[in-house]
């Protein structure tokens, strides 16, 4: 079956992909398979400098979910063009790579130096982290601001951007709207929730941050809520994700409107997810009376028959 | 090479309170795992447990392909994995981390000190030392008396002295009030245990040449997500899934 | 050990009561156990007139958790006044009642008749209800309409008035304030995050209305954390509630500021579960150190030592 | 009373293609569960499955304390159920729901109209109405040949019609259509099924007595959610768990 689509400046032989920050830059996986299965791969977020991010503990477990309160943690934006990227690039699979920064001359900067590197086929911007207290998610929950980043970074680069949304928001369809009217050639949804766990015998939150983004299967149909509201109100091309652990996961965000998915969280579970799920999804979508996957993107809205690639 | 593997459970006991030794039988080899490593075990089935847990590798059976963990069941894992039966499966990634650099140390005596649960990779080593015939000299540090285990075996291996936090068992006190008064005779160090005690260990043996061995909370144990860091003392920092466990004494700062 | 807990307007025996909507008008749960044991009843939400609500299928079971789009179904006001109140009125244990509209006016009607029923101990104000196109949760995402409606509401009776809280907002902590500001005796937090569930064999949403509430021990890290940030910034009775199950859960909630707590779905799961939380208190706060209840309330947060209790 | 119950697994079979069969067994008393009802079924430990699964009373055996329950495995829920071992328990709330009121209604002839999984609850009031010597015609749809059950165990209580939606066994087509080939006799009827059966069921005999069973997604089972209404044709609603599964025809509006 074929399993193919396309998305502005990204074509996948599959819409699986690991999501940022969940996958490193990506040799870690390579001991278990080969890499050149996957449909792209997100790198973990640059920043214009290394980053030490936040103390430790950083992870929690919850009933089905993670906390994390990694900060960004990262080696800087040329170490990560210098030493992550080229070994990654040796495999014939995109590589997507995620701009976070602190102020929008930040975002600019790595975007800029990102952009520009050959090896990389699009960016990912964040405007969603939870876990940093100067920038990330303000530019994510204030519809102007993220209009004003995404325009400033689409500005730095021909690559196309994928503007990762926070779902830590009132009324994600704004700011979708308003990223999509900055230029953003897609979307990246969603990031996690920010949620807390607190340690009975210490009296004190699990996390030295205190609060860390809720991922894993727990946010699935917040997930799917946003995407099929954003798609029902935009012709964008959306990378769907959150607590996708399976095949019909990734049908059931393809049918909410997305175009291609991440898995975050599930890698931890099962390095061999991403594979696995790859694997499954010709006789998933066969199953559900589907013949390719460009076949099922949009089809949980009724009378839905757009096809939303753009490429 | 780091794998997913279902190991066996060939043997399941209890060894002290809350303690619990598990043995694993692989259906490879396990040549490659060296002291110090940890193996990333998943706990349950389907999303129940999204999280790995790190767990330290006791002793190895090569001949018969066998790995040994031992551990406190002080959660929902742990407590969970010392119910499971003997022929029950364990999905674990493996060998995780960096293993005891004993290959590239010359090397007379050693001390291996340890405290709770930190004891159990020491082990290992303690084995691997004595085979290539450097004397070994043991602190082990543990609760309390219903928590001791490990004596024994580690008194096959070299001279052995306990203590208990209360007193219950062997000497009163921490693991550097015992080397205090033993004043043990050593090249080298190495050791395992709560954070407080390698920082108050690292700080007593300052001028010695040591290796320590880290815990951390870990998301994915192979290096990819960076919840396991630890500032270095160059100004950057290790994850510890990755770069550790096992870190010479002087290159992270413990907090 | 003393589980008593003094909330303004409400003297408590124990700090557990049902939820409401998941828990009718109490009667049904009295076939499973005297309803005296609980600490509280939070009833149906009540609207001015008798509303049928949604189309069904209006629940669905998503992993450790559930959607629901009721729609606000209730006899109206003054049926549940008549027929509903008086046979719980006869056990001896506080009733608060739900109010709920599609505008102030009505939320004041409502109020009005309810606030001066002699066996409603307090009005819950429910301006967080995601499932009802009009009212309901616009009012619990704007700070300025939030004020209004409280104090508005506050002003049709001498009860005290508990504001129940929407999570699915940017800023939790903004919405608490505005109706601290507005009189709010007290709030109650969170009402269910907007999630949605597709069936791949149906390609539609499983719930005739699409979209649903989502609860459960999903939503729990959110609400733990939603109820800690308001905690820091207020000084103002928390009930909690959102994925409770076990007495743990209760004292992770009053760790992190909450005074009373209530137990939503759960009660679906298992009828009994509000009497087994209360009997199993006493030993689970023994076991973590704490002499009564009152003494755990916001020790989550360091160097806490506020008795936040008003009454 | 409704109550909360640990029933014990006596007997698990598979009776057609994905459909199951098990007798439950009970410490107490059953003789309150009247035909029409169901028990409300935890699935699982823990959080893993929040609501309960309605599943009817397909027969229940007073003597011995013992229910059965005839289900499909449609879903997680219902597979988990049809995985579980003689000995298992099965917690349930029992019994739910109002009953068919045969009590009331004088009648000599009773038709039975059944689709699928709503086949098994016309059972134990079959047994019921022929005990008290009422003649009873059941029509029975499935889908094909190997869904049908229970042909015999009707027909032991009466004349039995199938219908397959392929033809193959029995009649083809729905049961509405071999109800207007047989045209039998009858006073009052009694129908569970799909809703699209129900509706043509209920406009094809507008003109007669009956009950209708429904079946809707349900949160608590006991009727304080309002998850699972009807609108009635008195301009309110019923809940179904509570009010109903069991309606006079005529009081609920089918959509
Ligand atoms: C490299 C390494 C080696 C270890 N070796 C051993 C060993 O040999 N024997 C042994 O008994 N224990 C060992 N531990 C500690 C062990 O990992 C924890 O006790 C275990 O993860 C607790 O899991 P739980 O589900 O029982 O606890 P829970 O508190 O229910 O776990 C919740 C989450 O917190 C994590 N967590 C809780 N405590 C710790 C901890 N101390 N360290 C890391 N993660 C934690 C869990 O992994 C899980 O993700 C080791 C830890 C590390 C990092
Ligand atoms: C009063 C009543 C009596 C019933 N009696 C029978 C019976 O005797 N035999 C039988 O095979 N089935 C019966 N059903 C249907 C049965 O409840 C569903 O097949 C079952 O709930 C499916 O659960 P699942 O976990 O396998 O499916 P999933 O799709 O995994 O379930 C997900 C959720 O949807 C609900 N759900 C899915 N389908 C239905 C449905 N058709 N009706 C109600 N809820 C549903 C489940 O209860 C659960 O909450 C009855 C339903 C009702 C309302
Ligand atoms: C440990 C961890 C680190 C993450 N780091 C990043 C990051 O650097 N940049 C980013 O955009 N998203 C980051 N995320 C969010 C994920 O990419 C993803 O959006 C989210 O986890 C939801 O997907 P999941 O439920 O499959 O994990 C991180 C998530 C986790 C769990
Ligand atoms: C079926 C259902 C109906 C509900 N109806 C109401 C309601 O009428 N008014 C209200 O304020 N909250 C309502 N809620 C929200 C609950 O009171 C509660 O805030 C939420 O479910 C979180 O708690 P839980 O996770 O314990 O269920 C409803 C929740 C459910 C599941
Ligand atoms: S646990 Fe992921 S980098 Fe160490
Ligand atoms: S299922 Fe709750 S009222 Fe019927």
């Amino acid at each position: 079956m074929n399993l193919s689509v396309s998305l502005p400046g990204l074509s996948l032989k599959n819409p699986v992909m690991p999501a940022s920050g969940c996958f490193g830059f990506g040799m870690e996986y390579s001991k278990f398979y080969d890499l050149e299965q996957l449909g792209a791969i997100i790198i973990k977020a640059a920043t214009e400098e290394m980053r030490y991010g936040n103390a430790t503990p950083r992870v929690a477990e919850t009933t089905v979910g993670m906390l994390n309160a990694i900060g960004l943690q990262n080696p800087g934006v040329l170490n990560i063009i210098e030493k992550e990227v080229p070994p990654l690039a040796a495999y014939n699979t995109p590589i997507i790579a995620n701009v976070a920064g602190s102020t929008i001359e930040e975002y600019e900067l790595v975007a800029e130096k990102l952009g520009n590197t050959e090896q990389i086929a699009a960016l990912e911007l964040n405007i969603s982290c939870p876990n940093v207290k100067e920038g990330g998610v303000q530019f994510g929950t204030d519809p102007d601001l993220a209009y004003e980043v995404t325009k400033r970074v689409k500005a730095q680069s021909s690559v196309p951007v994928y503007v990762k949304l926070s779902p830590n928001v009132t009324d994600i369809v704004t700011i979708a709207k308003a990223v999509a009217a900055a230029g953003a050639d897609g979307l990246s949804m969603i990031n996690t929730l920010t949620g807390m766990q607190i340690n009975l015998q210490s009296r004190r939150p699990i996390l030295a941050n205190q609060v860390g983004g809720l991922s894993g299967p727990t946010i699935k149909p917040i997930a799917i809520r946003m995407i099929y509201q954003v798609r029902e109100a935009l012709d964008i091309p959306i990378i769907g994700m959150g607590g996708i652990t399976c095949a019909e996961d990734v049908l059931e965000f393809l049918l909410a409107g997305a175009n291609a998915v991440a898995v975050g969280t599930a890698n931890f579970t099962n390095p061999f997810i991403c594979p696995e799920i790859i694997t499954a999804l010709p006789d998933t979508l066969a199953k559900y009376g589907f013949n390719s996957l460009q076949d099922a993107i949009g089809k949980g809205h009724a009378h839905e028959t757009t096809n939303l690639s753009r490429a | 090479m780091i794998r997913k593997d279902m190991l066996s459970i060939k043997k399941l006991e209890t060894i002290a309170k809350d303690t619990f030794l598990i043995v694993l039988a692989s259906n490879i080899s396990v040549d490659d795992v060296a002291p110090g490593q940890f193996i990333h075990i998943r706990i349950g089935q389907g999303n129940a447990h999204l999280l790995r847990r790190p767990i330290s590798i006791a002793d190895v059976d090569q001949a018969n392909q066998l790995l040994t963990i031992i551990f406190k069941s002080v959660g929902e894992g742990t407590t969970q994995l010392s119910k499971q039966k003997v022929g029950d499966q364990v999905d674990a990634l493996l060998p995780c981390g960096t293993a005891y650099p004993i290959a590239g140390l010359t090397m007379h005596s050693a001390l291996l000190i340890g405290g709770g649960i930190g004891v159990p990779p020491l082990y290992y080593l303690a084995k691997q030392l004595v085979a290539k015939g450097i004397k070994v000299t043991a602190i082990l540090g543990f609760q309390n008396k219903e928590h001791v285990f490990y004596e024994q075996e580690f008194q096959a291996l070299g001279d052995v002295y306990i203590a208990t936090n209360d007193g219950s068992y062997g000497y009163q006190g921490f693991v550097t009030d015992v080397y205090q008064q033993v004043q043990p005779d050593f090249d080298c160090y190495f050791s395992c245990g709560p954070t407080a005690m390698l920082k108050s260990v690292t700080s007593t043996l300052e001028d010695k040449q040591g290796y320590i061995s880290l815990e951390e909370r870990m998301g994915c144990g192979v290096g990819a997500c960076f919840a396991c860091v630890v500032p270095s003392h160059d100004g950057g920092y290790r994850k510890i899934c990755q770069q550790g466990p096992v870190f010479p004494a002087k290159e992270v700062a413990l907090s």
